[in-house]
């Protein structure tokens, strides 16, 4: 942790502001998530998780990425929540607070995420220690519409088809007969 | 030859996969047209490939040939990159070979609980990610057709397998992934970490061919030892080798005979060419230092295969076992780090895939027949079905390595090797690797004859003495062995097909420095010194 | 002394050529012949008139007349070739030279590509032979001054059969004395257990099968002698076990016989580890890693180029060998049970020419040996050591023996160690020669007891034998003089080839005899008394067999199992009778064999004074087949033959037969004919008699107790506990050790199997599941088939996975 | 601003989510959980973009989205199916896969 507060002190000249409502945004969003993999009640979890979305879509914007953090909002809170709303109200999933929304394997899942964690944190202190993402100005919608429509026409066809077929697979999945 | 050179690897490898991708198009209930659709993709896979072996140049054996050399995914430096040599040629040759005659076999052995097409289709992807994997000169492609294997087998065992289906084929899934990630990683820091030998810069490709003629050159050693380490797991899961190797008899008692079949005649060689072609050439120094090891659990296989044999009562696990004793003298081979060494290697993955395969398929007309395959229950076979015991009889003598057959010159070859393994290996440890593989090959004698008495000697037992189900070799299965049959005897006579092809090739991949007095350490010395590091 | 490097100075020369007889250059037919022939009787052979058999005869016969032919061309050969100017030419072969564009073009076994292979040859004019180099000396002096310019020349042809790893395998034939003589000996034998096989294996239910493998060994075995390479040498010894394998399993369906066909598989497979371990050493250390060819390695053997310790590593790992394919101490017990096989195959294989393929292994090799033992100027070597455990221990064994076959199984070993123990002493040619002669008697006197069991049924002598002189006084005859020549008394052929094997050893000092290599004087009194015994069983065997009263046919069930297909197909079960001609033909030719080939190698100094023409009788196989004075033969020395040895040993022979033939033909016959039965030996011999009483008049009764002494305590004894005894040993030591080994084997492999692999390897396994899986469930808990359960493991994989590597790598 | 920062706050994320895919029993749940995966990819896709200075970052984060738009949409409708089937979509009925 050491490396972490000597670079926070070294750029606290600059970016006070900025890391505490970082660090804020992330407490929110982590509590929120906790929350989302705990709560009993369903319709709480996606409420929770619409916290954590819109917390996601703020790093975005701290990221200088708008056009994403836009689309995060649009699509994710706009419409995946509104999605999962509708599930847990087509499979009559329980709305009040239920023990059982838990399974018995909560001691080694909590142990496996923290293992995770751990193994992840340390790699992550190891390869980035000090290294510094600098913001001069927010991507214009321009620059990512340009290289998604040059460089990665391939793969946007490829996700375009992929909707479709998500598209009609939900359909034949979810049909009635 | 224009269309063979640019077209003819590609062609070869995918031809398979289109094949499944036209059955995907033929309705479930045409059982005969999906069979017949299967078999003449493979069969024109098989033309393929007799086309490239017609065609490849023998005397330039030791190079590669009908390289296809194009970009695939630029941003990390990995090409769409095959090539064919007499390293690969063998392999490629016995998968094409192999796969028809499962077909055949499949022909009226559809395994319970039928879906012919599934079950075909799965076996013709199996193929492309095979051949691929032979031909493959990227290691992203390479690791892309090594992947491609996996999951067609999961299905096949977890499927159409035998009771305990289920435990072996996640058992099977998850030892080989958990392989292939080491594996992976090994590849990942090849990327990273490999310099050009001349210049010093970072080569930062994935191109098989770049990363043998460096050579490991600017890794230290100490990485170099963990990389190999990584893919020693990778494939020595694969393999397997000693102590990786329990998910394998459990896979092969489970799995549908044209399952264990394609398992054993290739899949188990996807790890030793592992071995040969990536390991060995591009990590020379790391290959010397394990090589003690290698050979370690390699005789250490021998003996305890073989054990696990003797106290078998299941005739396909005892033949899945004797897997693991075979394997352990491929591995022995490689562990010597010679020519003569890697070339027996070569020699006993084709022979062992020919005589397991074939042993395999024998269990399955066994189990079909008897509809057991516990040992203490057979008897007699050589009375009631005398053609399967004389074929039984002949591929236990094979396996069990007599001279004038294919087994001999896998095993023998190996054993030779170990006397005097490559510079900077140690020679006491190998010559006593030598001696007891060398006992290895009583047990094998012990175990296939003790197999072959109680199953096809004697008289049957009272329980199948009158069983009308009990038939001798039928028209399909005589169609499908007896090429193999042909081929056990022919190698076994003419060795010199499989070696002289080997032996260029096999030279070319070792790298010069296991030929120098001092081994490569001395080498390494003076590179790290160049790099600094 | 001698000394190896006496011979330095000649032999950069390679005393093997290419150019001579067409037939010795195309000696590879001889094999061929009967390959072809197994091929041609697996495929066609069940829908020929004959079944098969007129194939494998036709194509035996053959190889035995170019055998023959080849044999000739051989002793010509030997007399006629000269050397001049660097390079050899056969003066008396017309074709030699004409055929040498024509010949291999069709084949692969030879040809062109042999070009590559020539050894350097060099005039060899005879005046090299130095003053201590014994036999140089006495095989120059023997051959007189002409033949001095006529050394001992092989004739090699090699042709490359494939390539690996810069190291050539070759495929050829290396045609000198020895192989020319197994050659003659192989295809012989075979012919007439081909021939003899028709009548008695006749109706059989796979016959065909039968002679298909019949011809596959005859081929291998060809093959094997003919090799000019080790490793051809090893693929014939393991092709030669496959085949006996199959043969001695021929009737499958009753387990002793798969038993004892899986012992002796298994049994041989021992020994060839120490074959591979003695091989590949040589290899390396003596080929340096690039020729397997005999003649290379045996030259810088005996060019001394090779290190000590590689050749005691080779030689000892190669005895090993020798001991399970040639049947000796302690590796044995395989070859009286493989008796189960029909007896044309015990005395095919089992007798005359399988087992000898290690004593053919050890003279083809013999500079290793040589060197590798030290035998010259020692007094003891582990081979002859070997040897001579196994003369004495087996033929005690072979007393108390009921089954004809098992009295005969265990002669052949104790046989087989007089070779040893001959080649163990440095007497080469003498165990070559005893190998010769052997083969003849002992393949005699194997078909002549399959005649008796085809007469009765059974091979057991006690109950079902007796008296069969007067059912078949031919086969009487033919066995009587089998016994003789296996008894060595003179002048049939084992005489010759024994005594030459005693004076070998050179442990006799009396009346002018010489030393040999060493002074191998407790060999020689194994030899003795091996003699004695072999005088003595065989005379007991022939009681029982063929005098006193017949005592089968009395309605017993138990028919020896060799003869009931054959049985059935004749359906009598009257008296005996005597067999067909097919199987009397056989018995002649080996008769007539026994009594005349001991004249081949007659002592100098008999029946022509001193003159040592090649037209003397004298040393005749010596001078043909031991290869002294070529570059691939180690400076042996030879033992002077003396009459006081032949004659002593003769008593010896004649002292075993007259114990056991009063023993037998005299009390016990006596004691048969008083009771009106048949008897097998005297009841309760010992304890019935002499109290002290009547102690004088008994005394002079039993003269002095002498015969007691003799017939009860010291044969008794002999015959009786120290053969049981060693019997006993065989069978709850030797042989259960093996049985034991192969129970702990595979009890190791069940624990190994059920504790380690199942329990420890692949617990650990499981155990990486249960850790992550904080229920500690067992392993098949994790396959509930909740996806949750799968991926939790996966995840927990990953992470420490991942988690090494950081350490590794990272940190 | 630290790069790890996000990175550190995506690992938390990512590893919560799996946590939540690892404990839920009800499908929807487990749904959700995996949102919070795909999440913590994201923000470390944009990260790295912004690292670099690429755009690719982002316009793969887009790609994620929108894929994870797709998979919700199936993954409901593989949910639905099940309660339609089974009344239920407790992950713990659903052992097809058992041995």
């Amino acid at each position: 942790m050491s490396s972490l507060l000597a670079a926070v002190s070294a750029d606290a000249d600059l970016m006070v502001a900025q890391n505490v409502f970082f660090a804020l945004i992330s407490l929110v969003m982590v509590i929120a998530a906790v929350r989302v993999v705990t709560t009993g009640n369903v319709v709480h979890a996606a409420l929770w998780l619409v916290v954590v979305l819109a917390g996601v879509a703020v790093q975005f914007l701290f990221l200088g990425a708008e056009f994403v953090a836009v689309t995060q909002v649009l699509v994710y809170i706009g419409a995946v929540i509104v999605l999962f709303l509708f599930g847990v109200m087509l499979t009559k999933a329980s709305m009040g607070d239920d023990e059982s929304v838990v399974n018995e394997r909560r001691g080694m899942a909590g142990m496996v995420g923290l293992l995770l964690f751990a193994v992840m944190a340390i790699a992550l202190f190891d390869s980035f220690g000090d290294k510094r993402v600098v913001i001069d100005e927010p991507q214009s919608v321009n620059t990512v519409s340009d290289s998604i429509f040059s460089q990665y026409i391939v793969p946007f066809e490829a996700v375009s088809v992929l909707l479709l077929a998500a598209l009609i697979g939900a359909i034949v999945l979810a049909r009635k007969d | 030859m224009d269309f063979l050179n640019d077209w003819g690897l590609t062609l070869v490898t995918f031809l398979p996969l289109a094949g499944a991708l036209v059955m995907m198009a033929i309705p479930k209930e045409e059982e005969k047209v999906l069979k017949q659709a299967a078999l003449l993709t493979s069969l024109a896979t098989l033309a393929a490939g007799i086309w490239l072996l017609v065609e490849f140049d023998y005397d330039r054996a030791g190079s590669l040939q009908y390289v296809v050399d194009k970009n695939w995914i630029e941003v990390i430096g990995s090409g769409y990159t095959l090539g064919l040599d007499g390293m690969s040629l063998p392999l490629l040759a016995l998968t094409v070979l192999v796969m028809p005659l499962v077909f055949i076999y499949s022909w009226d052995h559809i395994p319970s609980p039928g879906n012919a097409k599934a079950f075909l289709a799965l076996m013709l992807i199996l193929e492309t990610g095979m051949i691929g994997t032979f031909v493959a000169q990227d290691l992203i492609l390479f690791f892309v057709f090594f992947e491609v294997v996996l999951l067609p087998m999961f299905f096949m065992i977890a499927v159409w397998g035998g009771e305990d289906r289920r435990y072996a084929s996640l058992k099977f899934f998850l030892y080989t992934m958990f392989g292939s990630a080491l594996m992976l990683l090994g590849f990942l820091a090849l990327f990273f970490l490999s310099k050009d030998p001349v210049t010093g810069e970072l080569l930062r490709t994935f191109d098989m061919r770049v990363l043998t003629d460096a050579a490991g050159a600017g890794i230290v050693r100490s990485s170099q030892l963990l990389i190999f380490g990584g893919m020693f797991l990778g494939f020595g899961v694969k393999v397997p080798l000693f102590p990786f190797h329990t998910w394998l008899p459990d896979a092969h008692t489970q799995a549908p005979t044209q399952g264990s079949v394609i398992l054993a005649a290739v899949l188990l060689k996807l790890g030793t060419y592992g071995f040969i072609r990536i390991a060995i050439p591009m990590l020379p120094e790391a290959a010397e230092a394990w090589a003690p090891w290698i050979g370690l659990f390699a005789v250490i296989g021998i003996i305890y295969g073989a054990l696990g044999c003797l106290a078998q009562t299941d005739m396909k696990r005892l033949i899945a076992f004797s897997s693991v004793a075979h394997m352990g003298f491929v591995m022995l081979g490689i562990a010597t780090l010679t020519d003569f060494g890697i070339n027996a290697a070569i020699f006993g993955m084709v022979a062992h895939g020919l005589i397991t395969g074939m042993l395999f398929f024998i269990a399955g007309s066994v189990k079909e027949r008897y509809h057991t395959l516990e040992i203490k229950r057979l008897g007699g076979m050589l009375l009631q079905a005398p053609r399967l015991g004389w074929i039984l009889g002949f591929t236990s003598m094979a396996s069990l390595g007599l001279p004038g057959l294919a087994g001999f010159w896998g095993e023998f070859p190996a054993i030779l090797a170990a006397y005097q393994p490559a510079n900077g290996i140690p020679e006491e440890t190998f010559r006593g690797y030598m001696v007891v593989a060398a006992i290895g090959t009583v047990l094998a004698a012990g175990y296939l004859l003790w197999l072959l008495q109680r199953t096809a000697m004697g008289e049957p037992s009272e329980e199948f003495a009158n069983d009308p189900h009990i038939t001798d070799v039928n028209r399909f299965e005589w169609i499908a062995w007896s090429p193999i049959l042909f081929l056990i005897v022919l190698f076994g006579v003419a060795p010199g097909l499989i070696f002289d092809v080997t032996d260029p090739a096999v030279v070319e991949s070792l790298n010069n420095c296991l030929q120098l007095p001092d081994g490569c350490e001395g080498v390494a010395a003076a590179t790290t010194a160049m790099f600094g590091g | 002394m001698l000394s190896l490097f006496a011979l330095e100075s000649v032999s950069e020369v390679s005393t093997v050529v290419q150019d001579a007889n067409w037939f010795l250059e195309h000696a590879w037919i001889i094999p061929l012949l009967p390959a072809i022939s197994f091929v041609l009787i697996l495929f066609f052979g069940k829908r020929l008139p004959k079944k098969g058999a007129e194939i494998g005869i036709t194509a035996v016969a053959v190889s035995f007349l170019l055998a023959v032919v080849t044999g000739w061309a051989w002793l010509d050969h030997r007399d006629n070739v000269v050397f001049d100017g660097g390079h050899s030419e056969s003066v008396v072969v017309d074709d030699g030279h004409g055929s040498d564009d024509g010949y291999g073009t069709d084949d692969g076994h030879s040809g062109d590509a042999t070009a590559d292979e020539e050894h350097a040859i060099v005039v060899d004019d005879g005046t090299t032979n130095g003053d201590d180099r014994v036999s140089l000396a006495v095989a120059a002096a023997e051959t007189g001054g002409k033949t001095e310019a006529h050394p001992y020349v092989a004739v090699q042809q090699t042709t490359q059969w494939f390539q690996s790893g810069g190291v050539e395998f070759g495929a050829g034939i290396l045609v000198d004395g020895l192989s020319v003589m197994m050659l003659f000996v192989v295809t012989l034998i075979s012919l007439l257990v081909h021939i003899y096989s028709t009548d008695y294996v006749g109706g059989d239910r796979r016959y065909t099968h039968f002679f298909a493998f019949l011809s596959l060994f005859t081929a291998s075995m060809l093959f094997f002698v003919l090799s000019d390479n080790i490793l051809q040498m090893i693929v014939g010894w393991e092709l030669v076990g496959v085949c006996s394998f199959a043969l001695i399993g021929h009737w499958w369906e009753e387990k002793p016989n798969s038993d004892a066909a899986l012992k002796a598989f298994i049994t041989n497979r021992v020994g060839d580890v120490g074959l591979l371990v003695g091989m590949i050493t040589l290899f390396f250390a003596a080929g340096g890693g690039t020729t397997f060819d005999t003649v290379s390695i045996n030259e810088q053997v005996v060019q001394g180029n090779v290190s000590h310790t590689a050749l005691v590593v080779a030689a000892a790992a190669l005895t090993a060998a020798v001991m399970s394919k040639s049947g000796q101490f302690i590796l044995h017990t395989w070859l009286p049970d493989a008796m189960a096989g029909p007896t044309p195959v015990s005395a095919l294989i089992h007798a005359a020419t399988m087992v000898v393929a290690g004593i053919f292994m050890v003279a083809r090799l013999y500079p290793v040996f040589f060197e590798g033992m030290s035998i010259g100027g020692s007094s003891i070597n582990l081979l002859s050591t070997v040897g001579a455990v196994t003369l004495v221990g087996a033929g005690l064994l072979a007393f108390v023996q009921d089954d004809i076959k098992k009295v005969l199984a265990y002669s052949t070993v104790s046989q087989l160690g007089y070779m040893a123990m001959a080649l163990g002493v440095g007497a080469w040619t003498a165990a070559v020669f005893h190998l010769f002669t052997h083969a003849f008697f002992k393949a005699n006197l194997f078909l002549g007891s399959g005649s008796v069991a085809h007469a009765v049924h059974s091979f057991d002598m006690k109950k079902d034998m007796g008296g069969m002189k007067k059912y078949m006084p031919r086969t009487f005859w033919t066995f009587l003089i089998g016994s003789v020549a296996l008894a060595g008394l003179p002048p049939l052929a084992g005489f010759w080839s024994k005594d030459e094997i005693l004076v070998g050893t050179g442990g006799w000092g009396l009346f002018g005899g010489t030393g040999g290599n060493g002074a191998y004087t407790f060999h020689l009194s194994m030899g003795m008394i091996g003699a004695a015994l072999t005088a003595a069983y065989m005379t007991r065997c022939m009681y029982l067999t063929f005098f006193g009263e017949w005592r089968g046919g009395h309605g017993h069930d138990d028919h020896g199992h060799d003869s009931h297909d054959a049985h059935d197909a004749h359906g009598h079960h009257g008296e005996p009778h005597e067999s067909g001609p097919r199987i009397l033909v056989p018995l002649y030719v080996l008769s007539g064999f026994s009594i005349l080939v001991g004249l081949v190698n007659l002592p100098p100094g008999l029946f022509s004074g001193s003159a040592k023409s090649p037209a003397s009788w004298q040393e005749r196989f010596l001078h043909y087949m031991e290869p002294a004075g070529s570059s691939y033969f180690p400076a042996v020395a030879h033992g002077t033959p003396s009459w006081s040895l032949a004659i002593v040993s003769t008593a010896i022979a004649v002292l075993g037969i007259g114990m056991a033939f009063w023993y037998y033909f005299v009390r016990v016959d006596r004691l048969s004919k008083q009771t009106g039965q048949s008897l097998t030996g005297l009841p309760n011999g010992l304890t019935s008699r002499n109290r002290l009483a009547k102690a004088g008049h008994t005394l002079l009764v039993n003269k002095y107790y002498l015969d007691h002494l003799y017939t009860g305590i010291i044969a008794g004894f002999t015959k009786g506990r120290l053969a049981r005894a060693a019997y006993w040993v065989n069978q709850n030591v030797l042989d259960r050790t093996v049985n034991v080994a192969g129970e702990t084997a595979v009890r190791a492999g069940r624990v190994v199997y059920e504790r380690i692999d199942q329990g420890v390897v692949d617990g650990l396994v499981n155990s990486a599941g249960r850790v992550s899986d904080s229920t500690g469930q067992e392993l098949r808990k994790i396959n509930s088939g909740q996806v949750q359960n799968y991926a939790a493991l996966m995840f927990a994989g990953a992470a420490v996975l991942a988690g090494a590597f950081i350490i590794l790598f990272a940190l | 601003m630290l790069l790890n920062q996000f990175l550190l706050l995506a690992a938390a994320l990512f590893c919560i989510g799996v946590y939540g895919v690892l404990v839920r029993r009800s499908a929807m749940l487990v749904l959700m959980s995996i949102e919070l995966i795909l999440n913590a990819v994201n923000i470390n896709l944009v990260a790295f973009g912004a690292l670099t200075d690429d755009v690719g970052g982002s316009v793969f984060a887009l790609f994620t989205i929108a894929v994870a738009a797709a998979e919700v949409g199936i993954g409901l409708a593989i949910v639905l199916l099940m309660y339609r089937n089974r009344r239920s979509i407790d992950l713990a009925q659903v052992d097809l896969l058992k041995g």
